[in-house]
């Protein structure tokens, strides 16, 4: 049937029940302050906002994903218990007293840091957004999920805090010269190592970071110590830090070896592809959700880009035949998510909604077909394609693809 | 080297460095000297490793395949032909890793899974070989070595398949393109004819990925859509 | 005796065992993703990271206060578990689908809306600190506490999400001419009431929110609805919203009328005193805490205004003789909290750190003898002086005020 | 009226709004009709507030007292003296307060703390009365009603008492002054002679707020002082 009506119509006794009697609370005595041992927690009604898996895409929890709920989320920070997963061999609570860094390699001395003494380094705080390499990979060839959670929710913003990694280097006297890559190394049972460019590292956006939103960053994320590479595929942002290497050649990692490379039609795999290109995804209306009623909506989503700040976003309702741009939520900061909104008035007729962002660099987010004909569809990495929503006559918003 | 910092971090003790700088690289910088048969590798694989990834890396029961999908004659071109085909179902590890240090420092810093870094060197050696074995990428009594290593490289399957000629790199390093591979244009008005939905999900999957109504918040500008029953259309 | 020599020794077995022994994390699995009900908390290793009471301060707790570990805190986004708490009547946790917002008065017609309604208006999305009129008030006549927690820690920063309240008195067809006021009300026991200007509803800047930081606002911050009112003090932000009356003239509700207003030397009160002016505080090293060595430390704190941004923050470590200007965090936006940072070398002898922030108006941060001067020692509100600590040679900080 | 989002919000009906529409301003406006005796608010008082405030509103048990401190003097002139003097101890509710519809508000929508909204219009008239007959501002005889407000308005003790001339006010609505009372300078440069200690925490509260050693993380450019053994100086 069609959309409902009116949501919060007048009963007949002449007023809404939730006004004309008063609901204990308007009547009575509140809790107090510092509860749960001085540490708040989100509203019991709140309880649908989860982290989830998706059924069926990983055989264990520990070598697996957890989606953040995007079609939840408002503005451009990820609330940290709903921070996106990826973890290869499970998650760590770590004593940072017994936590130690170390830097090896080509350098004039291998130095080793405490905890303590490396949040005496002068710090910087930015926001940046992390998107796992794989985000969206399932739908590289047709649709496979139903809402936004599982096709984008690999992607989480946060303000982080820590050291540029180039202190570091300098403390313990790095061969700028010659060194033209790092080698980064975890803590913990995969120990995970990726490449990272020197390049980078010398831009100073490169952090070894203890915070995250404020406080230390959660244990899985990586506390107490994470390597932030801003723009690159989350899988190079190591957690548990234990060490970096200064070297001269890539290391050909199990996750740039294995994984995280990219599978051309032709059989070769495109591999060192680290850059997350600019994307973006209408967040509500998404996926799963139905519309109440006809009238006014305010389209919000999220737009990034590896490669700088996000210069505009467009929206279309017709699939992609006709684009209005949208508003952008300042600020609008380099690498780190960026929030759109844009208003919509529904007619109850099908519509498909789609969002497409441009970024600093003038690089236009991708349809499908743009990105399939450079592609193919078993690249599994890095699918930034322009997202269709489906509003159905009922109300009801389905994943589609369009031609 | 800086001294601006003074009083943080000091220097790394030899000893420290050794317990730590475990990586391996393409080169084989960073490789113990050692040594591990095929038959030895079968044994701690039998023991170690095969209730996971089945006794002939088949299994996919905790994680994908390690091996099949290889040829003989990938081990001469060093290009695993089954990856040109579409139809190709899954791919293992053996049909995609280009450099056999990538197996030997993996193994050696997070297998087996439950019990990472539990391994001495020869016996990462034996169960690389035995590994390599099953691929056919070594004899069944080879034993592998530090000093063979370079040798087995030259027989990777996919050796010669991976490609940095591409704009996906942030950095000059490997000398890629610095063009994006897609240039879609920000057209404003009548871009497209009409859109046509070309895929969506069939009606038997609705509910695959639980109800969605406990999937969003109980207020907001939508709802999440009960899937526990059937749409009502 | 004097503060402890290098943090991290190299033991005489020739390395540090947390190196030389790998630890549980390195030689095992972790735990699985979406643990928890997928909902993350912060490591077991930050349990001293809390909200917490005053002792002494109050005589109940759920008229009282809860103060933010300022101390302890990174980058200008204060994580909601551990935002600072006001409550009159102590907080509850409302059922959304049943809250309801009015608005009546001066108006064309008086509406009442759902969450549901109010979620599906043009939103924006901003970050902007929160300050508790009474933030520092015990600190007017002496030093009272002794830590950044309970000098400062009533202020907080979150990026919120909602509708401009502008929009909603505009569907309400509000009588822009003759408004000159409008009442806030909140839907709880204490039904707190406020003033607000119209002149600043008509700036966009005022909010009807929903979201902070990514999520619903907490139920301890006003779940589901708050009054967003940028560089105004936090009683104004009235939670729980339920209703907006717009009027022609000034209510002197309780918390406007007999608290909230500023006492005089000569006995008067200055009421209606809303705004936030320009402040600053270092949040490390501050009381409380220990240097363990002598070199070089990362000074860190926080900077805001209520009359826009801030320009620049200066820093002294001889107790306000000699200054040099702090770096400051990006993004520094309006109204919103301002992390800065500078480098400095303890050479072990007494110091005495203070930071000055100057806003977008020329205007700068007080000493306490300008304070004094203006205002006396009675006011309670809005002390936004200069703060102290001094580093002693055994390494403790102390709170101290200086003449 | 914008019209611009159709299918949100609904008019507010005038049950609703009755419901909702409590706030009593200082013009009255919203006050309703009613009335309430001294002896009637005593009455009330001593079942239902006086156990948190006291019996003549002088208790600090669960919040500062509410009344004490004003003369008649204040009645007379307006202005309560001892606000004025710096060594008065504490501020009572009618010391403070400069208008009599602030406090009838008030009790209607938050008293009793425990139940809140409880009273009916006549009975916060009666303890308002009461109250206010604690202070002298009315006598213990006197009825408050609706229609007397306006002339107990004119005993308010502190009624004077507000100044709107200050640069605090974020908006033009009561002619303030602009220009903030501080004005400090930015200088940089031996600004001051050398700065003194004037103030800090006597030894004896060193433990006061609790082991400030567990009120800071366990790592950190500096950590929490172990405030439950003596200073170490
Ligand atoms: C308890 C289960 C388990 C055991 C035992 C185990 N593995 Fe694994 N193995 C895994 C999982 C799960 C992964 C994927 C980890 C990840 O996601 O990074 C994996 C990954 C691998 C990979 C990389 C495959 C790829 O494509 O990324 C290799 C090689 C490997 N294991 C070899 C071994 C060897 C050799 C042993 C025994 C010495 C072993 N494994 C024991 C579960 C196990
Ligand atoms: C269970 C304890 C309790 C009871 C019973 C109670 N009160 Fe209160 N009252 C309080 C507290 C606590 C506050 C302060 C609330 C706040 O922080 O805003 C308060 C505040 C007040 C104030 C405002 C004082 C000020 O300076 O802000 C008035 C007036 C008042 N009460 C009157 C009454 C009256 C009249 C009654 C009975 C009808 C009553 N109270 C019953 C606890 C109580
Ligand atoms: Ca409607
Ligand atoms: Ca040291
Ligand atoms: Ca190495
Ligand atoms: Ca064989
Ligand atoms: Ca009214
Ligand atoms: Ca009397
Ligand atoms: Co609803
Ligand atoms: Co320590």
């Amino acid at each position: 049937p069609m959309a409902l009506g009116q949501g919060n119509p007048v009963p007949t006794e002449g007023g809404d029940p939730n006004i004309l009697n008063l609901p204990e609370h308007a009547t009575g005595l509140g809790q107090g302050v510092a509860a749960n041992n001085g540490y708040g927690i989100p509203s019991k009604f709140e309880s649908n906002v989860q982290r989830r898996q998706s059924p069926g895409l990983t055989q264990t929890t520990q070598a697996s994903v957890s989606f953040a709920p995007l079609q939840s989320l408002f503005g451009i920070v990820t609330p940290s218990g709903l921070h996106f997963e990826r973890h290869h061999q499970g998650w760590w609570d770590i004593d940072p007293s017994k936590h130690r860094f170390m830097i090896n390699g080509m350098v004039k001395t291998p130095k080793v840091f405490t905890m303590d003494e490396i949040m005496r380094l002068p710090s910087v705080s930015r926001f940046h957004f992390i998107e796992c390499g794989a985000n969206t990979a399932v739908e590289w060839g047709n649709v496979a999920v139903p809402t936004v959670q599982y096709t984008h929710g690999m992607v989480s913003c946060s303000e982080f805090t820590g050291v540029p990694l180039i202190t570091l280097l300098e403390i313990a006297g790095a061969d700028f010269k010659n060194a033209k890559f790092i080698l980064a190394e975890g803590g913990d049972g995969s120990s995970m190592t990726r490449t990272i460019p020197m390049s980078l590292i010398l831009s100073g956006e490169v952090l070894v970071a203890y915070g995250q939103n404020g406080e230390m960053l959660r244990p899985e994320n990586g506390y107490p110590l994470r390597l932030i590479v801003p723009g690159i595929q989350g899988v190079s942002w190591v957690k548990y830090l234990r060490r970096i290497e200064v070297g001269d050649m890539p290391y050909a990692a199990k996750d740039e070896a294995v994984h995280y490379m990219d599978l051309m039609p032709d059989g070769q795999h495109r591999q060192y592809t680290n850059i997350q290109e600019c994307k973006s995804v209408v967040t509500t209306p998404s996926g799963g959700q139905v519309l109440l009623d006809k009238g006014f909506y305010n389209i919000t989503g999220l737009a990034w880009s590896g490669r700088g700040k996000v210069k505009k976003v467009d929206v279309s309702v017709d699939g992609g035949r006709n684009w209005r741009q949208a508003r952008l939520e300042t600020p609008v900061l380099s690498k780190a998510l960026t929030r759109f909104n844009i208003d919509w008035v529904w007619d109850g007729k099908p519509a498909i909604i789609q969002s497409r962002a441009t970024d600093e660099t003038g690089f236009v987010q991708p349809t499908y077909k743009h990105l399939r004909a450079a592609r193919g569809t078993r690249s599994i990495y890095h699918n930034n394609a322009i997202q269709s929503w489906l509003v159905q006559e009922n109300g009801e918003v389905k994943n589609v693809q369009v031609s | 080297q800086s001294t601006a910092y003074p009083g943080v971090g000091r220097p790394a003790t030899l000893k420290e460095v050794a317990a730590w700088d475990i990586d391996v690289r393409p080169d084989f910088k960073g490789l113990p000297a050692g040594s591990g048969s095929v038959a030895q590798g079968q044994d701690l694989w039998e023991a170690k490793c095969a209730h996971c990834h089945g006794v002939f890396g088949e299994s996919n029961e905790v994680f994908s395949p390690l091996i099949g999908g290889t040829t003989n004659d990938d081990i001469k071109t060093g290009n695993v032909a089954n990856l040109k085909r579409a139809d190709f179902p899954g791919r293992t590890t053996i049909m995609k890793v280009a450099t056999v240090s990538t197996l030997w420092d993996y193994i050696n810093r997070a297998m087996p899974w439950t019990a990472p870094k539990s391994l001495k060197p020869d016996e990462v050696y034996a169960v690389t070989a035995y590994l390599l074995s099953l691929a056919d990428v070594v004899p069944e009594n080879f034993v592998l070595s530090d000093k063979n290593m370079a040798e087995v490289q030259k027989r990777m399957p996919n050796r010669n398949g991976m490609t940095t000629q591409h704009a996906m790199w942030a950095g000059k390093e490997f000398n890629g393109t610095a063009k994006p591979d897609t240039a879609n244009v920000a057209c404003m008005k009548d871009c497209i004819p009409e859109a046509k939905v070309a895929s969506m999900l069939p009606d038997y999957a609705r509910n695959a990925h639980g109800n969605l109504a406990d999937q969003n918040r109980l207020v907001g500008q939508q709802h999440g859509a009960n899937t526990a029953v059937p749409e009502n259309k």
